[in-house]
């Protein structure tokens, strides 16, 4: 428990999550600090971008491992079954209508990219390698997600919008592209290749996810702040014990493929982290009856800030005590 | 000056059904609309600013046809099919165009 | 299509008055109302534009509420009390709407 | 509350003529005028949107002039010269205004 | 003088002023160069949060300096005092009423914190050191200065609309809550915490200033061009004077708290140099009356330019002089 | 032959080119990926000052050449004289109507900044030097082409909207302000000022490339989708031969001058590329007829590919087998 608190403390004095933290004072001191939307919008293409050559690259170096084909069809499979526990869970905690529910679920079955790249500078500071294709794996979890809730709401006899064309929009959403596509040219130019753009992508990386996380916690606050009376205790218990339940799940994919400690952490924040770009966007399309509200506002303004804060450490704990390193 | 009578339509609906809703528009021969965004507002969902946004759920979009008033009856019903179950609101204001090709 | 008759209420006015505008349609019950940015424009203080600038200063935005014709008068004195001394423009529009619900 | 009556000419017209519009406008002596950004659209010459756009060619604006009735001609005449031979469209609509010394 | 005319020319040909030169040309040729919106407040974003976390961690490196208290109260004074200054300077060489007067005053009792940090650039180029803490004392010297002008206003029996909105909004605006924050990220974290940020918040940190400088350049030219009229003699010379002043009220705070030479400079710079975002932004809610023609203009076409291409190298001539070093 | 296919199969694998297809493959299968227009803006402003700079600041070192004069006065005869060349082609070709063949005329003799970057990486991964000055050379072959397509259009009896306000527009526009004036400063800071601000302008260059060509590869993704029926055969034959004769014409004028291999290059580079910025402004204003639907996707959505795939690679064969190297 000693080292749950060194590395929790190290964790919450880091540029990064103190960012986040400033962010959400502001907000909810009510300053007029604002980030640009387009500035938000292309740092987060950037981050994406970066975070998945450098998965490609690293790939390119060792290799495809036999185990990257097991680890995406087990992130696939957390995807589409997480959303069912988060479901069950939402029935017994808290009063959410059915459809209300499976939307929520959704964002839980799926992943955030920010708490996956947060995630990464914790290994990095702690040492720990992991395996490149994790990113990989982080796309592959974005959208099955979707389809599971999708499911849950239409076995309620409630209509969805489902048509190809929103296939399309959640397999080719922004981020899985620039993921999947950064990938594959990370793995191409290999580590060579990313030399010429290393003092682009690589070095800044961390500096910018500050920037990034400032504008996160701005969001999340001001998401806090007009949610009084959404948010119920039940909702909240919610947001804060499905994470752990994500990352337990993950935690155990990881040992049945036998993945090393570092491997096994980003599968488990995997697992917890709750999607707050993709999943709304698709849900607003397929199921506008729920409400925004209530899955934005518990998604980015409770699991989002507990993962980041108190989750990566208390993940890197278990991972190591199960993981060894 | 000489100008014709025309609708202006403006449809303020969710930024994720952008799309769709152009498909509707010209699939029912409105070639002709704008785009304007909306950076904020406040309506039965609460309210909301695109401010530090990453994604699209959040934001809303302005789209504006000026069309013939003998095509306003399709046009409605057209758009109503998409925007019934959104969030959004749909106004309709008489206008003065000033070249009648244009619309 | 069933319409209902409406009134369209665009207030122009700087950037940093935003808020307190929200908050003054807020108190008035005006919960419908959306936000659109305006980039330049010219008035009795000179013209401007957004390009480049920093601060909010500069900058102004356009609110429009649309609102059932018994309400315009209560909205337009709430509105008064706060654009009286600012600069900006408040416009008033007749207009159709498609669901009553919504406003 | 007082409110006097005007038109609200609404211009949209390609990115790269707005200056000249403007100027045409100083020059028409209508000093009061606000500019909104349209990110997209569609009209005879296909649909377009301002997304990742560099250049100015594809983009579009819309620029909003509050009028007294009786210069609604003279403004129509000035604006028609430039838009004539240029994509984009122009409305003009009836509205109450609330402060008279404001357009 | 001799050091002078060295140091002007070399602070002349330096790529940030250039960059700024080049912005103020393009603009007064009527060229159709643009800098978008979102584009130039992310940049402020980055610069003060970049700045506020190096002075941090400076005063992390160098412990809580007894001076750090006497000079922020040396701050909040100036900033206070120089807008009664201002106030009957401007009665005296211009022609202005007295809202308006009170308006410009307001700005050149705060700060601009381009010129500051402009100034740091100096510095550092003439390998002067300066206490980290003197970001502090810039972000306290933002707000003071408004509330002096708006007891002018009242005084003179003007209506202001001063309410606790306002007051949250002048103390909580956007650039106080970055300097200061990023100052306290700065100093939770240390040299340390910073050196994985570094390659994003300090080494690229010049360049960037080059593109906001151009970017500032365009803005304060364009206000020229459109100000033909507004500007009277009268007030160009106040705009030029002020700063004169300003700067020399800063030197003797200096001395007299005893401050090396690179913290006198820098409290000269922000004496002398007017708010062009903070104080606009307030005065446009209290004091609507005031013409923003009038005060944008001459702190951003007039006073910041003669900052930063005579102002600065006059200023550390003088600190030299009395300072030492 | 070999060496051709080695180097384009070189460049097709640079992480450049790789993300641009990224883009156009997003575009094709329509994606909601998405640049902000702010983005994109600012990205282009930071490449051309970075790239005017770095021209400027080699000159600086090396002296200004004797070539200098010639090698600008032969842009300027390129990029008037490739118009007429391409509207005759575009008579025999194409069925284009007098205006529309001129406006597409125009953008062939003018350049495209992007693609000469990117010939200039091509260089550098190549080990080969070439002359800073090309930079103005660029600038210099922005405009004249203009000029060129509005004397065929006169010619032919139509109206053309050529004021003094637009001359001003073409030779003041903002890409040649940057390119220009960041050469200036470039040529007056040298080497050694621009050391300050190298980690923003140089080291990080190539990454932020990637993300450009990323946003280009969606527009021009997006402009392809959206011209079913616009692009004839002809069309499509002329933007893939009008680069050729460019390129064919500029190293004709290289070896005139007795340029070196890279220089050679650059300029058939800049004869190949077509203008998808200025130009197409400048159409809007002056020649409102002209379909922007052709010439955008002309130049946007065959050239500019062709020439960043299978032309550079060309080109810089060609060139080696000319000017040794
Ligand atoms: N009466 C109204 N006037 C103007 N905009 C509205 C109105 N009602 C709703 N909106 C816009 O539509 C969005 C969604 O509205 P709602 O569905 O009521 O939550 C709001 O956030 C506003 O941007
Ligand atoms: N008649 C008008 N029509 C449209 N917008 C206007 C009008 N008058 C003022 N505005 C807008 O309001 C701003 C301030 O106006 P003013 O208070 O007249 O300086 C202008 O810069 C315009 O953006
Ligand atoms: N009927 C219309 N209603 C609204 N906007 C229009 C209309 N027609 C044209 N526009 C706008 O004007 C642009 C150019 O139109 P066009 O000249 O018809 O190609 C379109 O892309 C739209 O942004
Ligand atoms: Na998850
Ligand atoms: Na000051
Ligand atoms: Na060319």
């Amino acid at each position: 428990m000693d080292g749950f608190f060194a590395l929790a403390l190290g964790n919450l004095s880091s540029p990064l999550i103190l960012s986040f933290v400033l962010g959400v004072a502001a907000a909810l001191g009510r300053s007029d600090l604002v980030f640009p939307e387009a500035a938000a919008k292309a740092l987060s293409i950037y981050l994406l971008f970066a975070i998945g050559m450098k998965g490609g690259v690293s790939v390119a170096e060792h290799g495809i491992d036999l185990r990257l084909g097991s680890t995406v069809l087990a992130g696939i499979v957390l995807s589409a079954a997480l959303p069912l526990i988060a479901f069950k869970l939402l029935g017994i905690m808290t009063k959410l209508d059915r459809v209300n529910a499976a939307a929520v679920a959704a964002h839980y079955g799926s992943i955030s990219i920010v708490t996956f790249v947060a995630g990464t500078s914790v290994l990095e500071s702690a040492g720990i390698v992991s395996d490149g294709f994790m990113v990989a794996v982080a796309a592959a979890m974005e959208a099955p997600a979707i389809l599971s809730a999708l499911w849950l709401i239409s076995r309620g006899g409630s209509e969805t919008r489902m048509d190809s064309d929103l296939w399309r929009e959640i397999l080719l959403n922004g981020s899985i592209v620039l993921l999947v596509g950064a990938f594959a040219i990370g793995m191409v130019v290999g580590k060579e290749g990313m030399a010429d753009v290393e003092s682009f992508f690589v070095a800044p990386f961390k500096g910018a996810l500050c920037l990034f996380l400032l504008d996160m916690g701005l969001v999340a606050g001001r998401g806090l702040r007009r949610s009084r009376g959404v948010l119920t205790p039940g909702l909240m218990a919610f947001g804060l014990l499905m994470p752990i339940i994500g990352a337990g799940a993950g935690a155990l994919a990881g040992l049945l493929i036998g993945l090393p400690t570092g491997s096994i952490f980003l599968l488990m924040v995997l697992g917890a982290s709750a999607s707050y770009i993709a999943v709304p966007a698709a849900m607003r399309v397929a199921v506008p009856e729920a409400d925004p509200g209530i899955y934005l506002t518990l998604s980015l303004g409770i699991t989002f800030p507990f993962n980041l804060t108190l989750g990566l450490p208390l993940y890197l704990g278990f991972a190591r005590a199960i993981g060894g390193g | 000056m000489k100008t014709y009578k025309a609708k202006r339509v403006a449809i303020t609906i969710e930024a994720p059904m952008e799309r769709r809703l152009r498909a509707i528009l010209e699939a029912a021969d409105v070639t002709g609309y704008s785009i304007l965004p909306v950076t904020g507002g406040s309506g039965r969902s609460g309210s909301w600013s695109a401010e530090g946004q990453v994604g699209l759920a959040g934001g809303m979009v302005q789209v504006t046809c000026v069309i013939r008033p003998e095509r306003l009856d399709g046009l409605l019903e057209s758009v109503f099919n998409v925007v019934e179950r959104h969030i959004g609101i749909v106004t309709v204001m008489d206008c003065d165009v000033l070249r009648a090709e244009r619309f």
